[in-house]
């Protein structure tokens, strides 16, 4: 993916010990503010790679976070962060004023249609963290944005807020969903993705949440575009299991065709996160993890190691 | 010993802590010796090829890049989940995806050669014929006229191959070359063989043998130029929410601060049997867990020449210079003027009675 | 199955969290079982012979307190430093000191009885003649009209013995018991004719040996009524300040949550040659890292009947009381009545293709 | 050791989590203040045991402490730690609000003399801990108290002033030494104690500091005692590494005489911290660790094991 015009190309990433200026809560999440002017080039669909602990920790990887927004002339970057395990709990626990040592920014961005375009940010859970940024960066260059934003449950509902705000004002619509209807309409974030793809325009749908959310949504996509004949482009921001973040572990890999066709296991950190979503093999990915095709490049015979 | 590594290689603009102090390490081949700028290295899998490294430190600075195990065809490696953090390390089972030696020729290594760095390739094989057709291989691109440079002596970026025995991961029918001193034997005699005698040969083991002496013998009677010690040991962690293995593939290789005992003792008992006479005295390259530079002081004074930081990069991108310039800290800490004075200094405190 | 432990067992005012799960264990012996309250039991060394952690724990919540491996005669053991810690664990060289089994027998074991819980009562030998001494005295001093009372089956104190083949530390010329089959089933043998046909024998096996499955095999062929696994793994730590080995005879035995894969796997290994039919079936008790309920479920997901905690304890001494408690709510998530219900539950998701 | 008259029995140490209610410094040392009324029974020469960290923490094994102080009406327990390496570095790192996880009370105490007896306190470093609290306890119990605080250098001497308001305002002398001369007397604690057991009385030393200032204690006492032939009894608080500090890991043992006269390796958290210094094989002690004297109970053929 080339950069459209009008957004810089990504930043060399760098490891930074930076100070958390702002700790808070974003609904159902911890919310940080860091502060320094590398990962504040960070561009919307990236991600950064936070340690845990200190030198003593025995939790010895950093965990990856989606950049919430950031902001070059402020100098800042923000993450959202769901405490799941012990890392996030560690990194959640942190409060203004603490350092954290971030690597960032990482990994490919969206690329926004041209002025005049539409886009559909679907967000599950804390996927939807970046798509106020998003969305701002799109109305920013005359791209029409609409959104979906979902969740389990309405406390893991991600900044509706936020995203209302900017689409909202831009005269885009929001929808919300929740699996257990306890906030916005009950049901799926695809549900309210085919509603919006209804529409025969020609439509980018960036999507971040789970993968089974990925596959669906790239699903929805394809039926829309089969019905209305309208072209739907679905970018996805993947989310695997990763050591390292910067390419050099292979434990974050999932099955992408290339542009010879063939299929390969692919980094997530650096061919990803976002990756489009009609290049991904969704028959090899399941929840708890990517098989190899036995059609893969380099596959073992037989088709399982 | 070569000149001391600091003052020859990098263009650092602040003071570089580890000027005082000759960090280099000299390995030998049969025909020509190869002197390391330092000895800190990469560890295999741990760095891919270097590229990715790029950002986060210097790669001149290090004793080079030991790349990820490189096999003859492209290999898709294992399915996901591959990882698993466990306390104070990992469990890894990528089954050596990789893209075979050709695309690793072609684009990989001339990037290190490009950027001024060394290379330890990391070979395997499914069966001796693999390991030699890739070492064969290897030695072709590293010809003394090809682009890459004179391999070896003279300074081209092929420094030493290493060869991967001990991978768990490769299934072998089941079995490991390194587990077993004939095997490990014959795909060492046979890559040495087979590679240019001006690099040196250097066999990796396995730390889950009963007895890493008697692999250590074999593989040095059949020609290992030195030794990389050590490689995961097998481990296995379960999903207890989910009542399954963590793993695609059930075992995986456990790394990190976890196993650094495991990985002193190995250097310990291998370089106490050559100070014995029981074992050819080569060089020992410590891996296993090194976080700090006094970790990697634990792994030299033990009697490692050289040491390669690994997982801990995963975490820590800039960690092999990071613990570069600690190790040095340490050598002049203890007043000496070279990494080579540290060496094996354990034992002879122990020899002189250095204990209660 | 016995009846539910927590509700015959323990006095504690506050509600039982493990009340509505069964959290027993059955061992068998050639004559005779023995029901343990819970599938969670102190490691030798690690709890000397229970009185000290009285104040922190309730012992008769437990399945019982494994004692500090014992043998014939008082044995001052190593000098120190004996210990190091290291990250996520630590290594330990404590050379066996203990006051010898009849000291044992008229100090220790009594308090246990009295106390109400249980013992495995951990023994071992530098040869095969003291392991059958320290069997023989131990099934006088616990005979039927005994005060220990009756062995075994009848809910006296000693409810097994745990034949310590594997522990790194002795001294027998170099050797490990547990490194050899043959000498591994040789002990295990005379330990188990030595013993009362009603007290189970478990053989704790050492996860430094290429093969684990194949000492397994040998200790099970000579009449092992359960496998205890795993011991320690070999370690060395150096202090680098002072350029020499920390502990005093240089190499220790390394434990702790830095371990638990390797432990985990050792179980699954052998539980897996288990269900293949490749060795005959026995209670599997897995020890190595465990921390929590989940470290220990880890354990029996992967095929242990029940497990120890070690390590843990010096840090948290009430542990393996907590454990038990964690453990049973792990039980309680996955929707099952009992501990046993748990057991090797990963070997089938796997066999059911419950992965990618 | 029985208690003598007027004090209470070692109470039964237990597991606690305890927020420490004060942290601040004391010299060159971190002065925590603990709030637990089971640790607030702890006598002189007990220690308690700090654990490191969370659950997650890569440093399983607690820290040992002597006690500062402890207060039973207060509900207090206080300890003085050194920044040493990373286990301390943490636990010194604590604030006023944090919890601690403690094992206490732990461990033998000294035994005064009786009424009208006299006791020479020696500490060297944070050795002097205890002893403005000990000092406090002996002239409540009308025993006569002087005492030397030494240490390598000022910084690490530890509560002089605390030690001195004490001592001092009881009439009794406090000498202060350091290696290097930066404070006090240059010279070792045992020239001063020299000095002060020239005075022919039957006195008890309590010591606390490294090994080589006990052993160099107990050879000072003695030698003191041929000269005046008045008794000199010897206590020292020593201190080893140690993994549990509850008598289940045998990793803190050293040799030591017992009412037999058979030499054993006892445990220096269960039979210790505070010992006969005449018992201990002051032969067999080291720097860096203690050996197996050839002729202890159970030691290997040859004495080596
Ligand atoms: C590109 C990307 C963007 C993400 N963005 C966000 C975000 O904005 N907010 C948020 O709360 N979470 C985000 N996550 C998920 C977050 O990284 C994981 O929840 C976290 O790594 C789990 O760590 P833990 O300590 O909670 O769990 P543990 O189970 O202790 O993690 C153990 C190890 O597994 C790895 N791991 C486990 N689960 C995941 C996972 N789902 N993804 C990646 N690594 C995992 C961890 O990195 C760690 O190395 C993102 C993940 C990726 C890959
Ligand atoms: C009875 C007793 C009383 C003590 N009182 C005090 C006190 O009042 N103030 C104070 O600052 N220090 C005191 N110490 C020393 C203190 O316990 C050690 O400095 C500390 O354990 C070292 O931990 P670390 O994290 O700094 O070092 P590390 O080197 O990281 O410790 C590693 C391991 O070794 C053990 N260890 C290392 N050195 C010692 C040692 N000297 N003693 C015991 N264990 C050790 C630790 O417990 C830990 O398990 C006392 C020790 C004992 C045994
Ligand atoms: C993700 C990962 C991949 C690895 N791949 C290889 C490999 O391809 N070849 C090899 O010889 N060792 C491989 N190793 C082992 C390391 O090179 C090293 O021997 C081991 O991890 C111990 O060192 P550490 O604790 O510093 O990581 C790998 C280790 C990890 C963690
Ligand atoms: C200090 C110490 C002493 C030990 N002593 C013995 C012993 O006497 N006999 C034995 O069979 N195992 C002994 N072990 C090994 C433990 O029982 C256990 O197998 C091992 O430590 C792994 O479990 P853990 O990680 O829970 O500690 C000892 C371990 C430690 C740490
Ligand atoms: S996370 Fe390591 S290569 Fe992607
Ligand atoms: S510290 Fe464990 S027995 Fe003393």
């Amino acid at each position: 993916m080339s950069a459209p015009a009008g957004v810089l190309p990504a930043a060399r990433p760098a490891q930074v010990t930076a100070p958390v200026v702002v700790a808070d809560r974003l609904g159902g999440y911890a919310h940080l503010v860091i502060a320094d002017p590398v990962l504040a080039q960070a561009l919307p669909g990236q991600f950064v790679a936070v340690a845990v602990g200190d030198r003593q920790s025995s939790m010895l990887l950093r965990r990856a976070f989606s950049v919430h927004r950031a902001d070059p002339a402020a100098g800042t970057l923000e993450v959202v962060v769901a405490a799941h395990g012990a890392g996030t709990a560690w990194i959640a626990g942190r409060r203004a004023g603490d350092e954290l040592d971030v690597v960032g920014p990482l990994g490919t961005r969206f690329v926004l249609p041209p002025a005049g375009g539409r886009v559909v940010l679907v967000g599950g859970g804390y996927g939807s963290a970046p798509f106020a940024w998003t969305a701002q960066a799109a109305v920013a260059a005359g791209v029409r944005v609409d959104a979906v934003v979902g969740a389990g449950d309405a406390d893991r509902l991600c900044d509706v807020d936020g995203v209302r705000a900017v689409v909202g004002a831009a005269g885009g619509q929001v929808l919300v969903t929740t699996d257990d209807g306890s906030a916005g309409e009950p049901g799926r974030v695809t549900d309210a993705l085919a509603r919006l793809l209804e529409e025969p325009v020609p439509t980018t749908v960036a999507a971040c949440g789970p993968m089974a959310m990925l596959a669906a949504v790239a699903r929805t996509a394809a039926a829309a575009q089969e019905r209305t004949g309208a072209p739907v482009d679905v970018q996805v921001a993947v989310e695997e299991a990763m050591a390292c973040g910067i390419g050099i572990c292979m434990t974050c890999v999932l099955p992408v065709r290339g542009a010879d066709g063939a299929t390969r296991m692919v980094r997530a950190c650096t061919d990803g996160p976002v990756i489009d979503a009609a290049a991904v093999r969704w028959d090899c990915v399941g929840a708890h993890g990517a098989s190899v095709p036995a059609d893969a490049v380099g596959a073992p015979e037989g088709g399982a190691a | 010993m070569s000149a001391p590594a600091a003052a020859s290689v990098g263009g650092a603009t602040a003071p570089d802590p580890a000027a005082a102090v000759d960090m280099s390490v000299r390995l030998t081949a049969p025909a020509g010796t190869v002197d390391l700028a330092a000895g800190v290295l990469t560890a295999s899998g741990c760095a891919a090829a270097g590229r990715e490294l790029d950002p986060y430190l210097d790669l001149t600075t290090l004793g080079g890049v030991v790349t990820k195990t490189i096999m003859r065809g492209a290999r898709s490696g294992r399915p996901t989940p591959r990882m698993a953090e466990t306390p104070s390390g990992m469990l890894n089972s990528i089954g050596l995806q990789g893209p075979g030696i050709a695309h690793f020729l072609a684009h990989d290594l001339p990037w290190v050669a490009e950027r001024g760095a060394r290379a330890v390739v990391s070979v395997a094989g499914e069966d001796v014929e693999e390991f030699v057709d890739i070492a064969r291989t290897l030695r072709a691109a590293t010809s003394d006229d090809g682009p890459l440079g004179r391999p070896g002596t003279d300074g081209g970026v092929l420094a030493a191959v290493e060869v991967n025995i001990s991978c768990p991961n490769v299934a072998n029918r089941g079995l490991v070359f390194a587990c077993d001193p004939g095997s490990a034997a014959e795909v060492v005699a046979a890559v040495r063989a087979a590679t240019d005698p001006r690099v040196p040969v250097l066999a990796k083991l396995s730390p889950d043998v009963t007895d890493i002496v008697a692999i250590a013998r074999s593989v040095l009677a059949a020609g290992a130029d030195g030794l990389v010690m050590v490689n995961t040991l097998l481990g296995v962690a379960i999903d207890v929410d989910r009542g399954a293995p963590v793993l695609s593939r059930v075992t995986g290789g456990l790394s990190g601060p976890a196993i650094r005992p495991v990985a002193v003792r190995c250097v310990w008992q291998v370089t106490a049997a050559m100070r014995a006479g029981l074992l050819p005295t080569v060089p020992v390259v410590g891996v296993g867990g090194v976080r700090t530079g006094r970790d990697a002081a634990e792994l030299v004074l033990a009697g490692a020449s050289a040491v390669q930081v690994g997982t801990v990069t995963f975490g820590d991108p800039g960690a092999p210079a990071r613990v570069r310039d600690e190790l040095a800290a340490v050598v002049r800490h203890h007043g000496l003027g070279s990494l080579a004075g540290l060496v094996g200094r354990a034992h002879d405190a122990v020899r002189d009675g250095g204990h209660p």
